[in-house]
């Protein structure tokens, strides 16, 4: 049986109002000054510009299929992690984490030495199938997916390891094998912890930038998101970069807001 | 209509280069240019790992010098513009600087850019030859941090390209360095080793060398070479 | 089809380490005081928690026996367990809480549905199917346990005081509805219970443990 | 009652293999390439060069201290963000995750525009206080904080809804002040989501470079993290960078490995 | 000091709607059938569900009334429970779990894992005191979740069938340690329960609850 929402509000103790003011002003006060220095006349120049509209596709496109993959390959990874029972979990778990940690134009070198055209795998998915990554809309989803899925996949262990086993065990005393157990009773009862890390991962995805720029490029129309044109946009027409960060805020802020409280586990 | 050629370029040279990418286009149909604008070391890496680019264009002679090495290039690099160092101060000169010699007064913020970019090598140059030494802040990743930190007034002075004060317009203003203590930047291109060398890339890259090329070039500050 | 079990385990405070038979089709009321191991003696036959020393068969097939290092997996064993605890999936509904563990058997969807609302309807919840189980009040979550261990008709059934919580009247029925599936099924049953009248209803012979070791059958 | 470790390691599921097989070579083969390029000549002198060492303590202490900061603010906010019952929670959450979507370097400039010598708060603690933070330690521990916060946050809250709250409400009945149960009770029990939120921040903060040297500037020895001197170094020294890198990696998986398992909540 | 309810709640498909009185140092058992709503009395009783109409007032003091606007949060009512599904902190001890309610009534630690641990030998389980509740049996967790409500003295009593899992000797101790406790104790004590044996013992009137608004006295 559960409660429901008790009425009327109550005021929050001081303890925890205290730090998250703090918390609300360091993260709010720069974004409310980029908003207040924003060139709002230009953002509807901007908005209206055929390159800034394409790149903000492709890195809609780019952040949900790097997410969809991310999801698709780090979830069993993160079960694996959750409730694998075998020697050296830790270390793979901290190898997960590392992408996180390596600066990310020499995570893009490293993905051009391993899927470049000369790179270890990279060669030979060039020669057996003809694929190249590099340069392609491909190779950005794969070098946003690698600087991504380590928060889905580390968020979603977290969550897994919160559900409560003796529900898993008594799935499987039902006959449910491993696998339908998960799928059955641990996803779905992770799916707070499961949407809060995709909801990590997309977002990162979509502000990724130095790993996708020395790996897929920055060709306009084709490989150039919406955080590189501002990169290079910072190198020529600081106001417009701007105004484009304030772009790709507004639609992260739709997209987040709009989410069905249940998809992401609320 | 043939592939467009694909150039690499420093991203420091973006806006001259989408300029000049639109010139060659319109002036050589059906051929035309696809660009991509990275950091030095993005395109070296790039390069060095079989990217499809057929023109390379670098912001310094050292990153060049590395392609060459490594036996990536077509043709030898070619130097299509120069550059000159300015110093970059707030807007209206609050702090009334005049000259070099002025930075090393204790009064101001004063920053550079690194020495691993080539603006931190010249400035670095300049510095000694005008006998200043002096404790920076912060050495900027890139001489657009310098110039971003200056208008936004968390620095009061820094030395960059007299292009970039010349970009950046009504935000910063810029004190020019003396003949003699001032140094300055080339600018090469080069043709990248492929398969096939096509004849629109040698296009381009005769083009940019050319006087429509470094009429353009000029619009936007640089010197001739 | 009978159970042989000597089983002995450790649990970090707790040993348990005894052993009995029960025969095909025979039930054995388990009773004894709190902590005595109730529950650790039917989580040993589930395959929940694997044998230290000791062995387990049913039917002629070794389950577990750690020196011939064999260990069936508890979703691979086909016994039925209510927990003590209850543990419905509190995301699904009724109806899909007894469904579940008929998918694993290979039953279709509507059948599988079919065949859940039957049990539903035998324990007095019909109304109830589309029902969360986490909205469920406490007795009548102890029905849907009951009816989802039932309904995959096991070869084994393992009851942890099934009729807790279940108001006077509920008690008479779900021992009458136990004693008619038990009646229908081969199979050993082991039932849990502090109730005497449990035991007598189903006409159990009684084991009462004490302590983790002594196992002394009851007349 | 809860189950042991179940004897003999059980082979794992093809639909859960395969996956897990790709994740871990998308992730890992870049890693791999890295470290077989790697000038492990350069290794030792890099290590023992005074500057490498300098920028490694410096890096150190600043992701510790950002993701102290960040517990400190971000686990209140959390809590709030789970629990609270307002008006306008998802936009808050929404707001909280626009740090990790802004490109790095925009990050950077919106933190001057409210933190630095001109900025809306930065002329206040300045003229009030003489406190200035850009080109200061505190500054790049304010940056990384804001950049790595909102993973802490957002990993963090996943975890508080995931927790009973039938548990929540026995402890009102006992007495305890909403906040006590959230110390006693909430919290210990999303300890795995926690963790994995503190290890998501740590790491984002040990990486991150754009905003860092974009508000604290880039001076060595005194804000200077390993990740800027990788950058610098990138420029003309790439092997120099690469074999820094790997200090960062190797530092990152030693801490990340050595971490007791209880402390990330495993 | 006394209870008057009078509650009113819809929660999805259950409505309740009953009024009662509970006087001074009244015992009164509630029965029923399952899903009755025995266990959503006691949850407004305790503030766990807020009324939509009717009000609760205890010893004079109103504790919920949605037309005054009135609404005393659980923490700040002082009304102990015996939860049905035990909810004892399962990264606690059974000591923890009993010293929890203490700390907020201002007992000193010393003071509180005193009592604490002289609460747990009244029920039995001084030996389990460092035991994690997780680890605890079913009867030994409902044992310490009786012992967690009585230790905090409270100004009423709700028992959610407190005597369920228990064996047959320890029913006999809790209720005799219930009884003993409550007539130290003042204030209304009320007890779900499906055992008639119960009732007799604690010498309570009897409240039998049907589909959520039929209450009637049972004599
Ligand atoms: N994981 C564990 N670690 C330590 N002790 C445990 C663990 N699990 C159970 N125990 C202890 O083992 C003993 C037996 O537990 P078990 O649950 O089998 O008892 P039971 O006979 O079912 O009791 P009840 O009638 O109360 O349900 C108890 O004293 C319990 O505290
Ligand atoms: N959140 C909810 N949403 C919908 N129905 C609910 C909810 N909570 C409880 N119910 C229903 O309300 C009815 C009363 O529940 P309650 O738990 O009060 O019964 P009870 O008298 O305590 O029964 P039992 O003896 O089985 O414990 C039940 O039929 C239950 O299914
Ligand atoms: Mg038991
Ligand atoms: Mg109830």
């Amino acid at each position: 049986m559960k409660a429901r929402r008790s009425r009327g509000a109550r005021a929050l103790p001081l303890p925890v109002l205290l730090p998250v003011l703090c918390g609300a002003a360091l993260l709010g006060v720069p974004l409310f000054a980029l908003v207040a220095r924003a060139p709002w006349g230009r953002l509807a120049t901007e908005l209206a510009s055929p390159e800034v509209l394409t790149a903000l596709q492709l890195s809609l496109y780019c952040s949900v299929s790097a997410t969809a993959l991310s999801t698709l390959l780090g979830v069993p990874l993160a079960w694996l992690l959750a409730r694998g029972e075998f020697r050296g979990r830790r270390l793979l778990r901290a190898l997960v984490m590392l992408p996180m940690i390596l600066p990310p134009v020499v995570g893009g070198v490293a993905l051009l030495l391993a899927f470049g055209r000369r790179g270890l795998v990279g060669a030979w998915l060039d020669q057996a199938f003809g694929i190249q990554l590099p340069f392609t809309l491909a190779g950005a989803v794969l070098a946003e997916t690698f600087v991504a899925m380590p928060f889905l996949v580390i968020a979603a262990e977290g969550g897994f390891r919160q559900v409560d086993r003796r529900l898993e065990q008594a799935a499987a005393t039902l006959g449910a094998s491993r696998l339908r157990v998960f799928a059955r009773i641990t996803l779905p009862l992770a799916a707070p912890a499961l949407g809060a890390g995709a909801a990590l991962c997309w977002a990162r995805a979509l502000g990724e930038f130095g790993a996708t720029i020395t790996f897929a490029g920055n060709l306009p129309g084709r490989t150039q998101t919406l955080p590189l044109a501002v990169y290079i946009a910072l190198e020529t027409r600081p106001e417009a970069a701007f105004a484009m960060s304030l772009v790709l805020l507004a639609v992260a802020l739709a997209v987040l807001v709009a989410l069905r409280e249940t998809w992401t586990g609320r | 209509a043939p592939k467009p050629v694909l150039v690499f370029a420093a991203a420091s040279l973006a806006e001259a280069f989408t300029a000049l990418c639109d010139a060659f286009a319109s002036a050589h149909a059906p051929a035309s240019v696809e660009h991509s604008f990275a950091g030095s070391p993005a395109l070296v890496a790039q390069i060095e790992s079989g990217a499809p680019a057929e023109v390379i264009v670098t912001a310094d002679t050292e990153s060049m010098a590395r392609l060459e090495a490594a036996g990536r290039l077509a043709s030898a690099p070619a130097l299509f513009a120069r550059n000159r160092l300015e110093i970059v101060v707030e807007r209206g000169n609050p702090k009334g600087v005049t000259g070099l010699a002025d930075l090393a007064r204790s009064d101001l913020i004063v920053i550079l850019a690194a020495e691993s970019v080539p603006v931190g090598r010249y400035a670095r140059e300049a510095l000694n030859s005008a006998g200043v030494t002096l404790a920076p802040r912060s050495f900027e990743p890139n001489v657009k941090a310098v110039l971003n930190r200056v208008a936004l007034g968390e620095a009061d002075a820094g030395i960059v390209y007299a292009t970039d004060v010349r970009a950046a317009g009504e935000r910063v203003a810029g004190v020019a360095i003396a003949d003699g203590q001032n140094v300055s930047a080339s600018y090469p291109i080069a043709l990248v080793k492929q398969a096939e060398l096509r004849p629109e890339a040698r296009a381009f890259v005769a083009f940019v060398l050319s006087d429509a090329g470094r009429a353009i070039l000029a619009r936007f500050g640089f010197l001739p070479s | 089809m009978s159970l042989d079990a000597a089983l002995a385990v450790q649990l970090g405070r707790f040993g348990l380490d005894v052993a009995f038979r029960v025969d095909d089709g025979e039930r054995v009321a388990l009773v004894g005081p709190n902590g005595a191991g109730k529950t650790t003696v039917l989580f040993a036959l589930a395959g929940l928690i694997p044998l230290e020393r000791g062995r387990i068969e049913l039917g002629g097939v070794l389950l577990d026996d750690p020196e011939a290092g064999v260990f069936v997996a508890p979703e691979a064993r086909d016994i039925g367990v209510v927990f003590q605890d209850g543990r419905l999936f509190p995301h699904l509904s009724a109806l899909e809480n007894v469904a579940f563990g008929l998918r694993s058997r290979g039953v279709k969807r509507a059948e599988r549905r079919s065949r859940a609302r039957d049990w539903l309807e035998r324990v007095g919840l019909g109304a109830l199917a589309d029902a969360r189980a986490s909205t469920l009040s406490g007795g009548e979550a102890r029905k849907v346990a009951l009816a989802r261990a039932l309904a995959i008709a096991p070869r084994a059934l393992l009851l942890d005081e099934p009729f807790a919580s279940l108001d006077e009247d509920a008690v008479i029925d779900m021992r009458e509805t136990l004693r008619r599936h038990l009646a229908e099924l081969r199979g050993p049953c082991l039932l849990v219970t502090h109730d005497p009248a449990d035991t007598r209803m189903l006409g159990a012979r009684t084991l009462r443990l004490v302590d983790g070791t002594d196992l002394e059958e009851m007349r």
